[in-house]
């Protein structure tokens, strides 16, 4: 029932806020909401036993083996964690950056939260599709009514580019539905029991890590991911880049890995090479970026694609590593995102040729920054280094090359993240009246900081989560014909 | 009448289909190469007819009357939409004082 | 068969209310007797066949579809009442039309003869043809009314073609004695291709297939909305429910499964990529429907390779996919009469702009039924499509499937910048002025698609 | 055990303390709070080290405090390991920490940021200490990473120029470079060994065949890491630009500690490095290249800073070569000798520019040991000592490294006996144009503060008499470190040494009269100049080569950094805008376009209606007919 | 009895082509009644003589004179019309022809329905057509007067004069995209 609930506490608070619009106390109300769900999830987390749970477990169309079944392993219930702990800052961003109707606003951000717990709780293929296409619907109106330059454009295409992915899947799992026996079921259990023969795994394996591919986004599907980010409203960037980046890699975790392995295992070496390829790629790129916005799109795109590539390694330090890597990356998302709306609250622009030299007016802005941007290059006790290390780690058991190619995005990542610093924060002062960090962005991102250096420097508090998952998924691959 | 009896044994069956599709054959081309919406009209009604004949000879050929009740349901129908097409017409011809059908291309794109 | 008669007598009733000048009492009339079809259709299930010379059989799938159409009738006729309270003249005889064009469309989802078809489809098309012309003063429609005609009798003049030769193999209109020829035959001599061919011809251009779609968009455009609305919905269900009653009892051989892909192919490309382009929302929603009869066309496709007369499932998909379709098009239609009015007659796609700030239910509403249309979750185009694509899988299409897939893709662009112009405001707003009648209708077609969505075992 | 747990944890916790404290009060401490508060924490951190350091019995120590990442078999912990060599380098860098920390209060007395960079060092300070502690490679990484970042900060202080942040970022980024290295160095030993701890490391590594190919990898990129942090070639140019910081900060991080987390490294995995020759032959040649590049680099700068940073650079390099030819010892009593001297000169040169209110040209320098006295009898005692002119610190250090070296390898010897020279002439020229002739510049030279001379002489005092913590068997001595450090990494108890005492002495001989033929010459030239022509452009080709540093710094750009923005500008510009947009664009254009064009078939036109409904029909019957 | 089908097959061909090619819609007109006749004559041949009286009632009776009803009524008879281009024309005959061959070469091989030995004579004989429509066939016939009504109905909407019409409307009074 809780976890139904999980679902219904944004939808129900949203459904309040979209029809009653109380303009002035909609921020609270959601904020309350996503509290709420946050405590659930930290129930959940508390009450943990380190067994599969399966919460409800319904009908609803037996005759394409539809059925309502919600539940959480231990790598469902860290997505579960990070959305929970990430939306009420997402939610808290508004406060002090507000972009249109508040009702309105928070009603989109609270339905994709809904569909995203939908996503993570969900064990039927059918009902994951649902919820992983439902939630682009808000996020599209968020994109429609407060992005930026070409906002109707752009929002369109990441529309479409996203559904071409979320048809492919869709495909996928009406072909994989059809091979169960009948009655067929779509259920992740009766898809993860079917042997399918080599020769379709290998085709199926594309059509369906197409549409995580382009959800993460991974180098050639990336396209809508620059101009997406840099044009959304900064909540609907942090939902794109912290959350629903992620969920290509659960996706993958629990359709590729489970439905199509052997696919998968003969594919790695191609996935690893684009991933690690569009990694360097985008990290290349992020350094000459004239946008702040942008670049930090293209950090995120590199990000991902080192996770992705580390999810292929097929070993327990790669997988752990990205699991851990993908709460890292949210909230380090959250919090670039953040700073680059207070930054360009205060200059009017994302545009680096705005910024600089704003360290002798904003002290305390530039040393939040600097330990955001600690964690962006991965510095050792920062939650980054412990996914980014196990991340290596994987990569070098899998192949020492690659490693090599991987581990160069440390040099990249530097060169990139502190130039975008020095560019915002450093240089002569421009003498433009702007207000150092006030006690609401205090409020809001020491507590991000504070987790990423507690998860730093305690990472066991969440690697022992998924450390029984993986070992079970990576004993599924061995035990494989 | 007996001579009558002998035309089915005398002329064959494919005769019948041949002209009945030489026949549906020229109503098309008609309907193609002519502009004046009643003489398209006309080809239809050929066509039709051509479509007739094949159904009575099939009929006669199988002994059985279906085949000619078709006919005058077909009979009916075109009796119908012609009464229905020269309203059209009459309604055309009215507001556009053409039977041209090139001239009715307001609806396009 | 009690239905049918009810509702010929219906027209006839009509007929006579508009010829005393009682205009008002018009759609309630109708809808009461649609009404009792429906009741008639529910209650008077087990009908004896014979009674009927063999001629139509009321099985669970007809009644279906015409408890479906009767449906979609209703709710077009409680528009009726305000789209045509400014008309003066021929009201009762546009009713009437209609009635007897339903009448048509009982007769095609439960035919058994190829006569019936026949007789059908012209009962079916004949008071469109009229309908279409509706707008006497209009050149648009009287030109859409001529096209539509002309069009459609050359396809009635391949119908018959088909039927000929299909009578000339088995000296008798029965699909029954069809079927049992076909069985006999095995695959099946040419004379038997062209026939069936020619009889596919006929039905493919009642349903808008590419390439006999060239009336669609013409014609939409042309029509009165109303009768638009009724074109696109119940003659579309009527169509695919005589589509699928021929192809069924072929057990689509060889021959006649090729010329299926290639109208699948053809309808689900021309439709979808011309609409990318259109902006002229009846137009639009014209291409549109063609799209859609090419997923219904995907649907039709996967009864290859079944027994004859053993596609259930592939009916049930198309009862499931029509309906919800056409919930979704005649709320639309109403929205865009709506706008239509609040812009002095335009109808481009841009005279939604501002629905969401003055009418946020109805751009709600919109929003439903757009999505409907393109298939997204908890939509019930979202599950018509997927049963679709799971019978094209199951039947393995792989391929076509996956056009069909991308093709959705394009689908919901066009879709989608009709809902982006929902969501815009304008600068000046714009008066929207909705009768309370036209809000419960669109409500219901919103609702009804997304109930339907949720819970689709309720069709 | 408690008390050395206790004291262990102490020694790092204090200056993190410290940092914390500072950094995050810098609003509320006023006047030289900060400062204080900041000396205070590293000295107690030294007492502690100093503690712990009296208390040690020769064994080793792994101080646990928890598990730190635990993942499948992967266990890391994070703790502390107290042997001998940390130990000695918590005496060094908590130690000349303290010195540093004290002096910076006069030095930045008035700087407004005071507290942020005291906050800043003590960071500092706890990320060396992390580092030299580390029971683990990935602890010490921590560290290695920490100081990493405190540099980079400490580089840029004044923001305000943008040259400081470039050198600030090019110090960090050259350091990732190597950390590459490090970090595919730790995967590698993770896999192979199963185990980060050191101990266990070196247990298993041991036990390895000498030369297998693993340990060389491993070694190799271990060195790669240590080639970034202590300024080796290739990865150097970042150190000389890291002197845009303040002077304190050259002195603590540039000099005397961080650099030398290279070679600590080196010697705490010199097990591994002791069955890996051909890795050890590599560093050698690196450390003598090195060497001789910073000594011949030196020769001409004109930057007060910059010629110290090329000594440092040069005197990294002799470390380096000594730990080439497995002289682990030698190369940590160089370490620590060159952190005595090296810091001092440093402090002295910050005297001297605090002297001339921030000059730094040594050109607009002279005549300076009238008015600055302490600082001048201090700088002269560095520099003896640097020179290596018996019996002052540097002189035993260098010659137990250039003994060392001889034995492995004659022409390495040479070149580094060639460098000594070099260091020699390049000391003495500064020493002279600084302190001797007439004064050139404009402003008033005055002494520096207490504060800042005390340090200066206590650094004094200590590079005079810190030969004595090694002195040779031939003077009697008995390697006193060698055999401490000896308790502690197993690789220092492997030297050997097979010279002769006769070949010690003629060595010895050989360079100490070099060296002082040199200063003589030197003095010679500069001794009594007054005025200097600084232009390079009528200078021999080498010459003028060499004055600009070899034109590494020009390589490097055009080699690297230019490339690397054209690659990003067009990976941008032709990738991004040019290809990857447009072909996703493109195809929903191209969509469009193909809907656009298809929609003019419907002409509107009955008649080509029906002429398609009837092509189509033709067409479909022919498939039909010839299909079936 | 071969030669009196081929004479008026002869005649329905040659009238069919005359009503495709007659310049003059009275021509055309006129050549369609011969070809009806001819066909009637057909429909004797075969033995359908209740068909081919009806044939010539509706038909040449009732559907043609209403053509040339209309036609006179709309004053077409002297309305010349605007050839369609050569290319045009060109594909329609080869479209045409197409069709007919490829249905030509199918039938070749195609039906092969034999001559029956019990054949019945007395299928077309009014008494039989009526059996039959009236019983198997009652239900398309009750049918068929709701198609009448329905044509009758939307003929007389559709033609008659409405008080206020307005003839020629110039397109550009019509409400139109004009926001595209």
């Amino acid at each position: 029932m809780e976890l139904l609930a999980l679902i219904l506490i944004p939808l129900l608070a949203g459904a309040v806020l979209l029809f009653a619009r109380p303009e002035k106390a909609a921020r609270g109300i959601a904020l309350v909401s996503t509290l709420l769900s946050l405590a659930l999830v930290l129930w959940l987390w508390y009450t943990w036993t380190g067994t599969a749970v399966t919460g409800i477990s319904h009908d609803w169309v037996p005759a394409w083996g539809m059925r309502f079944v919600l539940g959480y392993g231990g790598i469902g219930l860290l997505m579960l964690i990070l959305t929970g702990v990430l939306f009420p800052f997402i939610i808290g961003t508004g406060y002090k950056q507000p972009v249109g109707d508040p009702s309105l606003v928070n009603a989109m951000l609270l339905f994709t939260q809904a569909a995203l717990f939908g996503v993570f709780l969900a064990q039927n293929a059918f009902l994951f599709y649902i919820f992983f296409e439902l939630s682009l619907v808000p996020i599209f109106f968020l994109l429609m009514f407060w992005g930026g330059e070409h906002k109707r454009a752009i929002t369109v295409r990441f529309f479409l580019y996203t559904l071409l992915g979320g048809l492919a899947l869709l495909f996928s799992i009406a072909y994989v539905t059809l091979q169960t026996p009948a009655p067929h079921s779509a259920d992740f259990a009766a898809l993860a029991a079917l042997h399918l023969p080599m020769s379709t795994q290998v085709w199926l394996f594309w059509t369906m890590f197409l549409a995580f591919a382009i959800k993460m986004p991974i180098f050639p599907f990336h396209s809508w991911q620059p101009e997406t980010y840099t044009m959304a409203p900064t909540q609907g960037t942090m939902v794109l880049s912290a959350v629903m980046g992620k969920m290509g890699l659960y996706g993958i975790i629990v359709f590729l890995f489970a439905i199509v392995p052997e696919g998968a295992q003969h594919w790695s070496s191609v996935v690893i090479g684009l991933s690690l390829f569009g990694a360097l790629y985008a990290g290349v790129i992020a350094f000459r970026q004239n946008d702040l916005k942008r670049m930090i799109a293209y950090s995120s795109m590199s990000h991902l694609g080192l996770m992705c590539a580390a999810l292929f390694t097929w070993n327990t330090y790669g997988i752990s590593g990205t699991l851990y890597q993908m709460l890292a990356h949210g909230v380090l998302m959250i919090c670039l995102f953040y700073i680059v709306g207070a930054v360009s609250q205060r200059t009017g622009s994302t545009d680096f040729s705005s910024m600089g030299g704003l360290k002798t007016r904003m002290p305390r802005f530039a040393l939040l920054f600097m330990f955001v941007t600690a964690n962006a290059i991965a510095l050792p006790l920062t939650q980054s280094f412990v996914g980014e290390w196990l991340i290596y780690n994987g990569l070098w058991q899998w192949d020492n090359w690659t490693a090599f190619a991987g581990v160069v995005l440390i040099v990249l990542g530097a060169i990139y993240m502190l130039y975008a610093y020095q560019r915002v924060m450093l240089g002569p002062d421009r003498e433009i009246a702007v207000t150092d960090a006030d006690d609401e962005e205090h409020f809001f991102l020491v507590p991000l900081i504070a987790i990423t250096l507690v998860l730093g420097v305690f990472p066991n508090v969440i690697l022992h989560l998924v450390d029984g998952p993986v070992q079970q998924l990576l004993n599924s691959f061995t035990s494989l014909p | 009448m007996e001579n009558v009896m002998t035309a089915i044994r005398v002329v064959p069956l494919d005769h019948y289909l041949i002209l009945s599709f030489l026949l549906f054959s020229i109503g098309m081309v008609g309907a193609l190469v002519r502009r004046n919406i009643i003489i398209v009209i006309m080809c239809l009604e050929l066509m039709l007819n051509s479509v007739n004949l094949l159904l009575v000879a099939f009929s006669a050929y199988h002994s059985d009357p279906g085949g000619q009740i078709m006919v005058f349901f077909i009979m009916l129908v075109a009796a119908a939409e012609v009464t229905v097409g020269l309203a059209i017409l009459v309604l055309l011809k009215r507001n556009t004082d053409s039977v041209d059908m090139n001239q009715l291309n307001r609806l396009k794109w | 068969m009690s239905a049918l008669i009810l509702i010929s007598v219906l027209g006839v009733l009509v007929l006579y209310l508009g010829l005393f000048d009682k205009k008002s009492w018009l759609a309630p009339v109708s809808i009461l007797g649609l009404l009792g079809a429906m009741a008639l259709f529910i209650s008077g299930y087990h009908i004896d066949h014979e009674l009927l010379g063999g001629m139509v059989e009321f099985s669970a799938f007809s009644i279906g579809f015409n408890i479906g159409m009767a449906i979609i009738t209703a709710l077009i006729f409680f528009f009726g009442s305000d789209y045509y309270a400014r008309q003066e003249h021929h009201v009762a005889e546009q009713y009437a039309l209609m009635l007897f064009s339903l009448v048509g469309g009982f007769i095609l989802t439960s035919y058994t003869s190829m006569l019936m078809l026949f007789i059908g489809i012209e009962i079916l098309s004949i008071p469109l043809y009229i309908l279409a012309g509706g707008k006497k003063q209009s050149l648009r429609s009287n030109e859409a009314s001529f096209k539509y005609f002309l069009l459609g009798s050359f396809s009635t003049a391949f119908l018959l073609m088909g039927i000929t030769l299909l009578y000339g193999l088995t000296g008798s209109f029965h699909l029954e004695a069809l079927a049992a020829h076909m069985a006999s035959t095995g695959t099946g001599d040419m004379v038997q291709n062209f026939g069936l061919f020619f009889v596919v011809t006929g039905l493919a251009f009642k349903v808008g297939a590419v390439p006999f779609h060239f009336w669609v968009p013409d014609v939409y455009q042309g029509a009165p909305t109303l009768v638009t609305i009724f074109m696109s919905t119940v003659v579309k269900m009527a169509g695919f429910a005589a589509f699928f009653r021929f192809i069924d009892i072929t057990g689509m051989p060889d021959a006649l499964a090729r010329i299926m892909v290639l109208l699948t192919l053809a309808t689900l490309l021309v439709g979808n990529v011309i609409a990318l382009k259109q902006t002229h929302f009846k137009r639009l929603m014209a291409y549109s429907s063609v799209a859609h009869s090419g997923f219904l066309l995907l649907a039709l496709l996967t009864d290859h390779g079944h027994a004859a007369g053993h596609g259930d499932a592939i009916g049930h998909t198309l009862h499931y996919y029509t309906f919800t379709y056409s919930l979704a098009t005649t709320g639309l239609f109403i929205l865009f009469t709506i706008a239509k009015r609040a812009n002095n007659g335009a109808e481009h796609n841009n005279i939604f702009q501002g629905l969401f700030a003055a009418k946020p239910w109805l751009a709600l509403c919109a929003l439903a039924m757009f999505l409907s249309l393109a298939g997204i979750p908890l939509t019930a185009g979202f599950i018509a499509k997927y049963q679709v694509f799971l019978l094209a899988i199951g039947a393995g299409w792989l391929k076509v499937t996956l056009l069909g897939v991308l093709m959705a893709l394009l689908g919901i662009y066009y879709y989608i910048m009709v809902v982006r112009e929902v969501f815009v405001t304008p600068e000046e707003p714009v008066r929207f002025e909705v009768s309370p009648l036209n809000w419960v209708v669109v409500s219901v077609c919103a609702v009804g698609v997304l109930v339907l969505g949720v819970w689709p075992g309720l069709v | 055990m408690v008390k050395t747990d206790l004291l262990a944890l102490l020694v790092p916790a204090l200056p993190l303390l410290g940092a914390i404290i500072i950094g995050f009060g810098r609003r509320r401490l006023k006047g030289n709070t900060a400062g204080m508060l900041g000396t205070a924490m590293v000295a107690l951190g030294f007492v502690a080290s100093l503690l712990l350091f009296l208390g040690h019995d020769g064994e080793t120590h792994i101080v646990h405090l928890f598990s730190w990442i635990h993942v499948g078999a992967m266990d890391i912990p994070f703790a502390f390991q107290i042997d001998a060599l940390s130990l000695w380098m918590m005496l060094i860098v908590t130690g000349i920490g303290t010195l540093i920390h004290l002096y910076s209060i006069g030095y930045m007395h008035d700087d407004p940021r005071v507290a942020t960079f005291f906050a800043q060092l003590n960071l500092f300070s706890f990320s060396m200490l992390l580092l030299v502690m580390g029971a683990n490679f990935l602890v010490t990484f921590i560290g290695w990473e920490g100081v990493g970042l405190c540099s980079y900060l400490l580089i840029g202080f004044w923001y305000t120029t943008p040259e400081f942040n470039y050198a600030g970022r090019k110090a960090f980024v050259m350091n990732r470079i190597g950390d590459i290295g490090m970090v595919l160095a730790m995967a590698l030993m993770f896999y192979q060994f199963g185990t980060l701890t050191y101990v266990d490391v070196m247990k298993q590594g041991g036990m390895m065949a000498t030369g297998n190919p693993l340990i060389v990898t491993a070694t190799l990129l271990l060195f790669l890491g240590a080639t970034g942090k202590s300024a080796q070639l290739p990865l150097l140019t970042w150190l000389p630009d890291a002197m845009a910081g303040p002077t304190p900060v050259s002195a603590l991080i540039h000099a005397a500690t961080m650099v030398t987390a290279g070679i600590f490294l080196v010697v705490r995995s010199s097990v591994l490095f002791q069955l890996a020759p051909y890795t050890q032959d590599i560093i050698l040649w690196v450390g003598v290249a090195t060497a001789l590049f910073g000594a011949t680099v030196g020769l001409f700068q004109n930057d007060i800073k910059k010629v110290l940073a090329y000594s440092t650079v040069s005197q990294l390099g002799y470390m380096f070569a000594a730990l080439g030819v497995g002289a682990y010892s030698a190369g940590m009593f160089h370490v620590t000798t060159h952190a005595f001297f090296k810091a001092l000169l440093f402090l002295g040169a910050g005297s001297v520019i605090h002297a001339l209110g921030g000059e730094q040209d040594i050109r607009k320098m002279g005549g300076l040991k009238g008015v600055t006295k302490t600082t001048y009898m201090t700088f002269l005692i560095a520099t003896l000592a640097i020179a290596g002119i018996p019996p002052l610190s540097g002189f035993f250090s260098k010659d137990g490294i250039l003994a060392s070296t001889f034995a492995e390898s004659p022409l390495a010897y040479g070149v580094l006996v060639f460098a000594a020279m070099l260091t020699a002439f390049y000391m003495f020229r500064l020493l002279f144009l600084t302190f001797f002739g007439t004064y050139r510049g404009k402003a008033h030279p005055h002494e520096s503060p207490k504060v800042m001379t005390v340090p200066l002489m206590v650094l004094a005092v200590l590079s005079a008499i810190g030969g004595a913590l090694n002195i040779p068997h031939i003077f009697g001595g008995h390697d006193w470190l060698k055999e401490f450090l000896g308790t502690a990494a197993d690789g220092i108890g492997m030297e050997h040494l097979e010279l002769s005492a006769n070949t010690e002495w003629m060595l010895m001989a050989l360079s100490t009269t070099l060296v002082v033929l040199t200063i003589w010459y030197t003095w010679t030239l500069f001794g009594k100049k007054t005025t200097l022509d600084g232009d390079t452009a009528d200078m021999p080709f080498l010459k003028r080569l060499i004055a600009k540093r070899w034109m590494l710094d020009e390589l490097y750009a055009s080699l690297f950094e230019k490339p690397y923005g054209w690659i990003s500008k067009h990976f941008f510009s032709i990738g991004e805008t040019k290809v990857a947009v447009p072909l996703t664009v493109g195809t929903g254009k191209a969509a469009l376009g193909l809907g656009e064009w298809l929609r003019k078939v419907q002409t509107g036109n009955t008649s080509f209606y029906l002429f398609g409904m009837m092509a189509g029909v033709v067409i479909l019957l022919i498939i039909t007919y010839f299909g079936g | 009895m071969l030669y009196l089908f081929y004479f008026f097959a002869a005649i329905s061909v040659i009238a069919a082509l005359v009503v495709v090619s007659a310049k003059s819609p009275i021509n055309s007109v006129i050549a369609l009644v011969v070809c009806f006749l001819s066909i009637a004559a057909h429909y004797i041949l075969l033995n359908a003589q209740f068909l081919a009286m009806v044939h010539v009632i509706v038909y040449t009776g009732a559907i043609m004179v209403l053509m040339l009803f209309v036609i006179m009524l709309l004053n077409m008879n002297t309305v010349v019309e605007v050839r369609k281009p050569v290319v045009t024309r060109i594909l329609a005959v080869v479209t045409g022809g197409l069709f007919f061959l490829v249905l030509l070469a199918a039938t070749r091989s195609g039906l092969s329905t034999p001559v029956p030995a019990d054949f019945d004579p007395g299928i077309g004989l009014v008494k039989r057509i009526g059996m039959s429509l009236f019983q198997e066939f009652l239900v398309p016939f009750e049918l068929s007067s709701v198609l009448f009504l329905s044509a009758m109905a939307g003929a007389m909407m559709l033609a008659k004069k409405d008080g206020t019409a307005n003839v020629n409307l110039p397109p550009s009074s019509e409400p139109n995209d004009s926001r595209a």
